[in-house]
């Protein structure tokens, strides 16, 4: 996805040095809504896992207690919410499915073993893609099962209490099973991910490796602004070896 | 676990390991209302009033002799008034005490997510401790009479407590002290069970054939029962014709727990031995990745690759879009 | 009553702050659902009989402390007698809330003679001696000013036709001895009570 | 009830109900207004299987739980239960022995006694008085030849020590009455109540009362089958049957189908009045009345001098041979004791005991007359000892306007009431009252020691529980105040006839606030002589030698300690007498006329219930309204009160104002003409008309047309619990019953707002619009409706309360002999209001 073409600032060695070591992945904006829907998301989980499980409750007294537990889950469900919304809006155009994700999809038994397939993924793979919008529906359907639990003289029946409590049961674990493997790629099995939340920038060879056909989008454009193509240590690439294999 | 009240206790909500009292002792109370002998009065809705400091809310008078339109957090007890035609051209005017019934199995109880919030004692008295109840109002919803009721101000449910602090100390409760004509009867709920066939008898000697003793199975039977007259207008008196604790939501609501703590822990460890099994992928060396980068051009869509910038791939002789050679298979890096 | 009154369902004792680190699912504290004593248990049990209808229901008020001097007596509840064949311990709405009433009705009741002056529309206080003062002296003008010995007939009536005495109905049988006493040697004919009505 | 059975209050109690076969409650709403008593009736249903009939213009919450619901108009009971008295004549489903044995059937009526056009003899149509002097039985013409009965027995064993005074039947006894024991003469009190009563065919009662005639039949089946000897039927009945021009009538009525039935004296029978407040029967004992002293004796009339002036003209003589007259013989001795114990030893023999310091009255002294003095500016003030005297009405707008008229009026009371704000009402200008009003501060019930006399004349004493707030005064300290001051000031000042003032006896222990303990020991009474406690009023002597103030409480504070203070719950003969709870007058006798509870050979009229009973040696069971010791072979008349010795069918004129058989009469506002055949069309022939009053009538088929009636709610007790939250919040706001039709005509919804009007005044309230209130069809096929008032609410403390006070709109006009006001069955418009009045 191409950074917002904003002027491009007077480039001095400290912004060229950081600028160039490897590609933007993600601006402060994006990483910043990204952990603040995370952080909601915890909380969702661990008021979730109190309020859903009895043997859980030991969870109350870290929440605030099982008052004020009971009081934020939805409130905070509902900045979630507001968060998932925007992402969505920002993400939305990039994470639309075409005919190359399914490719993906079939050899994702190789992903899983190989963490790789050789197609020539964008800057999402059908995976995140398939994160992304599981993550914006469970959202809204957390939201639409949980608005009856918050407001129980809404709908005048029980049974559909009940049955909304259910599923909003059900979609929470959905939602959990996802995040497990969320967390787990970005963090722990693909080294050099985790950095594009934290710092926003990824290596080339990450790039390269994961997503190439988005490296090299992003090489010709940045070849187009005639920027030299820099290495994380600043200098030109192609004449440096490094162990980092 | 014994508390300082006096009465073991059977069940408490959100309290995994449910009812291990071996030993059975003390005598299962019971309340019953003979609404053949009610005539209305309201003196048990003012005596739980009195007892409990309950204090009186502003009403008006919607065109009839209740006094509240419903139940509410500090009207624990409500006479219910409705006018109806009988079929032989006369009026019936039936009269309820509305509260809660005390159920043997109480949907209130098992659907409360606070621990300890509703706690079920040994005699039967199913009551509220708002000092642990978190206010989610599940009770609501699990009650099959529509009883508790959630308080705006202190954000807590409250019901009848079948006064629980006279019961404990061998007073019977308020209520049943002061209905002038004995209609709300208290006792062990084998003499209570009795006493409503003894009255439903009579009451079928008196014309009554449909008199029955409102007991349901379906919440497990009542200690708060009702021996009603006319048997067949049961809907009239808003008592359910055949009352069910949600049974199957409960089963699957267990159910989703079970599965939803196995899955969990499952994601986790399986998460665990697919790190251990695959490893890091941690990306090939640069240029070697740049390389296979373009190699997947396939499609043209970026420019020729950069043979004059000093970006070519710098790996020599090697075409770039030839197939990588198969690899020895080295920890955790494969092309 | 102060609000806490009404949650005292909630034990006195160990709060939450035992319970804010429980180990793990294991609540440390007692079931205290009622952990409200029985506000009756250590009341001193008065005998007294319903002040509303003639059915005569005998009821116990409960009052706090032994009776000593230095104790006032706080009235705590009101409950039925059960020993009383007439109402065997239950009472209807009116008996089961003279608890209320008891303490003065949701009016603040006057504890001082009340005056309003002629054409006033305020009351004023005043002292039980200025008031029984002023209320012989308007009795013996009144009496004395309509006092009949003997009717135009000659018969001996002795009769005083300037004021009346009403009500008698809401108290005990010895005030109404004293009433009827007093207010009959005045001469008085006018004297009714709610049994007229 | 005096006028029927010799005594004037309910003839059996609360517990006794649980006895009862049949129970017809009409003009009364036991569940509502007296529960914790009613519920014995429930018990008997549900141990002897009774059956209970509720007969009201209403569908209360007793009809609720009633066998057999009846409608009635409001206004026509004398119709019905001439109906009932003609259907168990004619049906013949009277109790033939108990008539015979215990009434005055077989009395021969004097020649001059007729009826006809609703008038009974004597009428005066330009005075509106009736001469009664036709109203009188057939004397023989010599006395008979073995002396007569040996005088009034005593009550309790000891005979009565000699020289009880005068009205010692015997001796020099008036001739006895002439008697048909066959019932068979013309002339004697059974036909001519057959004759009279013929009249009241149940298509007439249908057509007078509305109530339909197969229901009607269906009633006087089910009552009328208690006439049997081993079946017994209670009457319950309560203001709603006072609260009309003949109310005496109407008691007389019910008095008379009890009679017929043979219930009164028997356990499970009798007719129970509920009385309505807790010391309403205490209070009436001790005479806060203005025609009797306290023992119901008479107050005396101008003209009667001296004691045996008063003797002469009030005190009963036997009429029967067998009568024992009890209360006639002793006559003397209970008001010389009463006398004793005003004026102590200033009540000597040759002062005649002080008789003449009683006040006379000039004639009719009631509640009304003395509004009305007010209104004309006689009356100056006013001593208003915890009475809503504008609420009560009637005609609240004509009270507020005669307290307005007073020169000083005090309210003695723990709350405030509509008597000491009344200055102050709605619509009222302060500015132009001149009264001067104390309210002067009382103490509560649980504030101070004394006894309540509850509606089945049991005494019970209650303990101060609570110290009265600041300088709040018992009652009886202002009164003994103001006795204090006034007589120094008589004593200082002089002035008109201070003679009972100063001699009135005031020995209490503490002058200025007499100790109730010491006030309930001098109305038992004291034998002077040896200054112990009387045990019984057969004690209480003529000479001067004893003192009571009141003599039927006497043996309620005997030398063994207050009796009202027992609290012992045993009941040895399961009947319910508890005759160890409390003290019931007289004499701890729990049924009144308990003798008729058994036949000529003294045995039960059932075996499983019996009042009293005869073992060969005394009389056993309640305790005997009859000399214990009288073998049942002396005969000895069962109604020991009446100088007849039985119950009154027909009541003579010494007794009765207007008339010695009740007759209907249509009320004051009335929505149809008299339709009982024979019956009068005006109003009734002798109630007094108030001037000034008459022109508020309503007539017939004017623009009036609805019968509205006031009532209570079992949250409410009259006026004070408007100062109690949990009650307003039973029972919270003024409302009006009226039926869905006529709703429906005046476009009235359920819960919203309804404006009634009468002649006199307007209230508006929330509509309650239900079913339980039914239009009925009366003669000619005219349908009128009904509107129900609660009367709970007014301006003193009230919410929403501006015109809320049911007495606005109720007529002033009472009951020919007592006066009391006709609450029941007038006529009122209704129309739909929109918004809420404050």
């Amino acid at each position: 996805m191409a950074a917002p073409t904003a002027p491009r600032p007077a480039v001095t060695d400290e912004a060229h040095a950081e600028q160039h070591a490897g590609f933007v992945r993600y601006g402060l904006f994006e990483r910043v809504l990204h952990w603040f829907v995370a952080l909601n998301f915890i909380y969702l989980l661990l008021s979730g896992f109190a309020l859903a499980y009895p043997r859980m409750a030991w969870l109350y007294p870290l929440l605030g207690g099982g008052q004020t537990a009971r009081v934020a889950h939805p409130i905070v469900g509902v900045v979630l919410t507001v968060g998932v919304l925007v992402m969505l809006v920002l993400w939305m155009g990039q994470s639309t499915f075409s005919r190359r994700d399914v490719e993906w999809a079939k050899k994702l038994p190789t992903y899983a073993k190989t963490g790789h397939t050789d197609l020539d993924t964008g800057k999402y793979n059908a995976g995140q893609k398939g994160y992304f919008w599981a993550m914006i529906l469970l959202t809204v359907g957390l939201l639409v099962t949980g608005i009856p639990l918050w407001f129980p003289d809404l709908l005048d029946s029980s049974g559909v209490l009940r049955a909304m409590r259910l599923v909003h049961h059900v979609l929470f674990l959905a939602f959990l099973a996802a995040f497990i493997i969320h967390v787990y790629l970005s963090s722990v099995a693909f080294p050099g991910t985790m950095s594009a939340m934290t710092t926003g920038r990824v290596s080339r060879a990450w790039a390269a490796r994961h997503h190439p056909r988005w490296f090299r989008e992003r090489e010709a454009a940045q070849r187009a602004a005639g920027e030299p193509i820099a290495t994380p240590d600043g200098e030109d690439v192609g004449r440096r070896s490094d162990d980092s294999r | 676990m014994a508390d300082d009240l006096g009465l073991r206790v059977r069940r408490r909500s959100a309290t995994p390991g449910g009812d291990t009292n071996i030993r059975r002792d003390g005598v299962e109370v019971a309340k019953i209302v003979d609404i053949d002998l009610c005539i209305g009065c309201k003196a048990c809705e003012v005596a739980c009033k009195e007892w409990n400091d309950l204090p009186a809310e502003e009403t008006w008078n919607f065109g009839s002799y209740q006094s509240h339109q419903d139940l509410t957090p500090t009207t624990w007890d409500l006479m219910r008034f409705k006018e109806v035609d009988l079929d032989d051209g006369g009026l019936a005017w039936l009269i309820k005490k509305d509260s809660c019934l005390h159920c043997e199995e109480p949907g209130c109880l098992a659907a409360c997510p606070a621990p300890g919030a509703i706690v079920q004692y040994e005699n039967g008295i199913v009551d509220f401790d708002s000092s642990k109840c978190i206010g989610c109002q599940y009770c609501v919803a699990g009650c099959p009479f529509d009883i508790p009721r959630f308080d705006e101000e202190t954000q807590k449910v409250y019901k009848c407590t079948m006064c629980v602090d006279r019961v404990s100390n061998g007073l019977e409760p308020a209520c049943v002290k002061s209905c002038p004509t004995g209609s709300i009867k208290f006792g062990s709920k084998q003499d209570m069970v009795a006493y409503g066939h003894e009255k439903v008898a009579k009451l079928v000697d008196r014309g009554f054939a449909d008199a029955t003793l409102y007991d349901p199975e379906g919440v497990g039977g009542l200690h708060m029962m009702y021996v009603v007259p006319r048997g067949d207008m049961l809907a009239d008196y808003d008592l359910p014709e055949d009352p069910q604790v949600p049974g199957t939501f409960f089963q699957a609501l267990s159910g989703l727990r079970k599965l939803g703590s196995a899955a969990t822990w499952a994601g986790m460890l399986g998460v665990g031995l697919l790190f251990l099994r695959t490893g890091r992928f941690r990306p090939p060396p640069e240029d070697e990745a740049v390389a296979e980068a373009y190699a997947l051009d396939d499609e043209r869509t970026v420019g020729p690759p950069p043979d004059d910038s000093a970006g070519a791939a710098g790996t020599a002789g090697t075409n770039p879009y030839d197939p990588p050679p198969p690899d020895d298979g080295g920890e955790g890096r494969t092309r | 009553m102060p609000l806490s009154r009404r949650d005292f369902l909630k034990l006195s004792g160990a709060t939450g702050a035992a319970a804010a680190w429980g180990t793990f699912g294991f609540d440390l504290q007692p079931a205290y659902a009622q952990a409200a004593n029985l506000k009756t248990s250590r009341a001193t049990e008065v005998r007294s009989v319903c002040p509303y209808c003639a059915v005569g229901c005998s009821m116990i008020a409960y009052v706090t402390g032994q009776g000593g001097n230095n104790t006032k007596p706080t009235l705590v509840h009101i409950e039925g007698d059960p020993d009383s064949p007439i109402n065997e311990g239950t009472l209807c709405p009116k008996g089961a809330s003279t608890m209320q009433l008891a303490l003065g009705g949701n009016l603040e009741r006057a504890t001082a003679p009340q005056y309003r002056a002629p054409g006033s529309d305020e009351w004023r206080q005043l002292s039980w001696d200025e008031t029984l003062d002023r209320l012989a002296r308007l009795v013996k003008d009144t009496r004395d000013e309509t006092f009949t010995e003997t009717d135009d007939d000659g018969n001996t009536v002795n009769r005083q036709t300037g004021f009346a005495f009403t009500g008698g109905a809401t108290q005990s049988n010895e005030e109404g001895q004293v009433a009827v006493k007093v207010i009959r040697s005045l001469g008085t004919v006018y004297i009714e009570q709610q049994a007229r009505v | 009830m005096a006028a029927s059975f010799g005594r004037g209050a309910m003839t059996n109690h609360w517990v006794d109900f649980k006895n009862s076969d049949v129970f017809l409650v009409v003009g009364g709403n036991p569940a509502e207004n007296h529960p914790c008593g009613w519920r014995w009736a429930y018990r008997a249903r549900d141990e002897r299987g009774a059956k209970i009939i509720h007969v009201d213009p209403r569908f209360t919450r007793t009809s609720a739980t009633a066998d057999v619901y009846a409608p009635i108009r409001a206004g026509a009971d004398v119709a019905f239960f001439g109906g009932l008295i003609n259907y168990i004549l004619s049906e013949e489903r009277y109790h033939a022995d108990y008539v015979k044995l215990h009434t005055n059937a077989a009395f021969l009526v004097d020649e001059g006694f007729s009826f006809s056009d609703g008038l009974f003899s004597g009428y005066d149509e330009a005075a509106k008085t009736y001469d009664t002097a036709t109203w009188s039985y057939q004397m023989e013409d010599t006395p008979p030849g073995e002396p007569g009965g040996e005088g009034g027995d005593s009550e309790q064993g000891d005979d009565l020590p000699a020289g009880t005074g005068g009205g010692e039947a015997g001796g020099d006894a008036a001739p006895f009455v002439r008697q048909d024991p066959t019932l068979e003469d013309p002339r004697c009190v059974f036909q001519l109540m057959k004759d009279h009563f013929s009249r009241y065919t149940p298509e007439v009662v249908a057509d007078t009362t509305g109530m339909p005639r197969e229901k009607f039949l269906e009633v006087a089946e089910l009552f009328s089958s208690t006439g049997a000897p081993d079946k017994v039927g209670n009457l319950v009945y309560a203001v709603g049957l006072t609260h009309h021009t003949t109310g005496v009538q109407i008691i007389r009525a019910l008095g008379m189908v009890q009679l017929l039935l043979g219930n009164v004296g028997r356990p499970g029978g009798g007719v129970n009045a509920e009385r309505g407040h807790a010391n309403i029967q205490g209070n009436t004992d001790n005479a806060i009345s203005w025609e009797i002293l306290p023992g119901y004796l008479a107050v005396p009339r101008p003209g009667l001098e001296t004691i045996d002036d008063y003797l002469e003209g009030v005190a009963a003589t036997g009429l029967a041979a067998n009568a024992i007259n009890f209360f006639g013989n002793n006559y003397k001795a209970f008001l010389v004791s009463l006398l004793k114990d005003w004026f102590g030893d200033a009540a000597t023999a040759d002062n005649d005991f002080g008789y003449a310091w009683l006040p006379k009255p000039a004639g009719n002294s009631s509640w009304l007359t003395a509004h009305d003095e007010a209104l004309k500016g006689t009356l100056q003030g006013l001593i208003c000892f915890g009475f809503h005297n504008p609420a009560a009405g009637p005609d609240s707008n004509r009270m507020i306007k005669s307290l307005s008229k007073l020169k000083w009026m005090v309210a003695m009371d723990p709350l405030p009431t509509t008597a000491s704000e009344f200055w102050r009402s709605p619509g009222v200008d302060p500015a132009a009252i001149d009264t001067e009003v104390f309210f002067l501060p009382c103490t509560h019930w649980i504030e101070k020691d004394g006894s309540f006399t509850n509606s089945g004349r049991w005494a019970q004493w209650k303990w101060k529980a609570l110290e009265p707030e600041g300088e709040i005064r018992d009652d009886h300290w202002v009164l003994a105040q103001l006795h204090l001051r006034l007589k120094r000031l008589y004593e200082e000042e002089g002035g008109a006839f201070p003679d009972p003032i100063v001699n009135l006896r005031w020995d209490y222990s503490n002058a200025g606030h007499p100790d109730l303990e010491e006030v309930a020991r001098d109305a038992n009474g004291y034998d002077l002589e040896t200054g112990l406690l009387v045990d019984t009023f057969a004690d209480l002597r003529d000479d001067g030698t004893t003192s009571s103030g009141n003599w039927i409480y006497a043996g309620s504070v005997t030398e063994d300690g207050n009796q009202m203070q027992r609290r012992q719950t045993s009941d040895p003969s399961g009947l319910g007498y508890y005759h160890g709870w409390g003290w019931s007058w007289p004499l701890n006798r729990r049924i009144l006329y308990n003798r008729a509870s058994a036949d000529a050979d003294g045995n039960a009229w059932d075996p499983e219930r019996p009042g009293i009973r005869w073992n060969g040696r005394n009389w056993i069971g309640d305790v005997p309204d009859f000399p214990p010791t009288s073998a049942p072979e002396e005969g000895k008349g069962a109604f020991i009160m009446t100088g007849e010795g039985v119950a009154r069918l027909f009541a003579p004129g010494t007794l009765t104002t207007d008339g010695p058989f009740p007759e209907h009469y249509e009320q004051a506002e009335s929505p149809i003409v008299n339709p009982v055949p024979g019956g009068r069309r005006e109003r009734h022939p002798i109630a007094h008309l108030y001037d000034g009053a008459q022109e508020t009538f309503a007539p017939v088929d004017g623009d009036f047309p609805y019968v509205a009636t006031t009532y209570r709610v079992t949250e409410h007790e009259h006026y004070v619990t408007q100062h109690v939250s949990y009650l307003n919040e039973a029972m919270p706001e003024f409302f009006i019953e009226l039926d869905p039709d006529l709703a429906a005509q005046k476009g009235v919804t359920n819960g919203g707002q309804v404006k009634v009007r009468s002649m006199r005044g307007e209230v508006q309230g929330v509509a309650v619009v239900s079913k339980r209130i039914r239009p009925l069809r009366l003669a000619g096929g005219k349908v009128v409706h009904q509107v129900g008032i609660p009367l709970h609410w007014n301006y003193a403390g009230g919410r929403r309360a501006a015109a809320s006070m049911a007495n606005l709109l109720t007529p002033y006009i009472g009951d020919a002999t007592t006066r009391t006001p006709e609450y029941k069955g007038f006529l009122v418009d209704v129309e739909a209001a929109t918004e809420r009045r404050e």
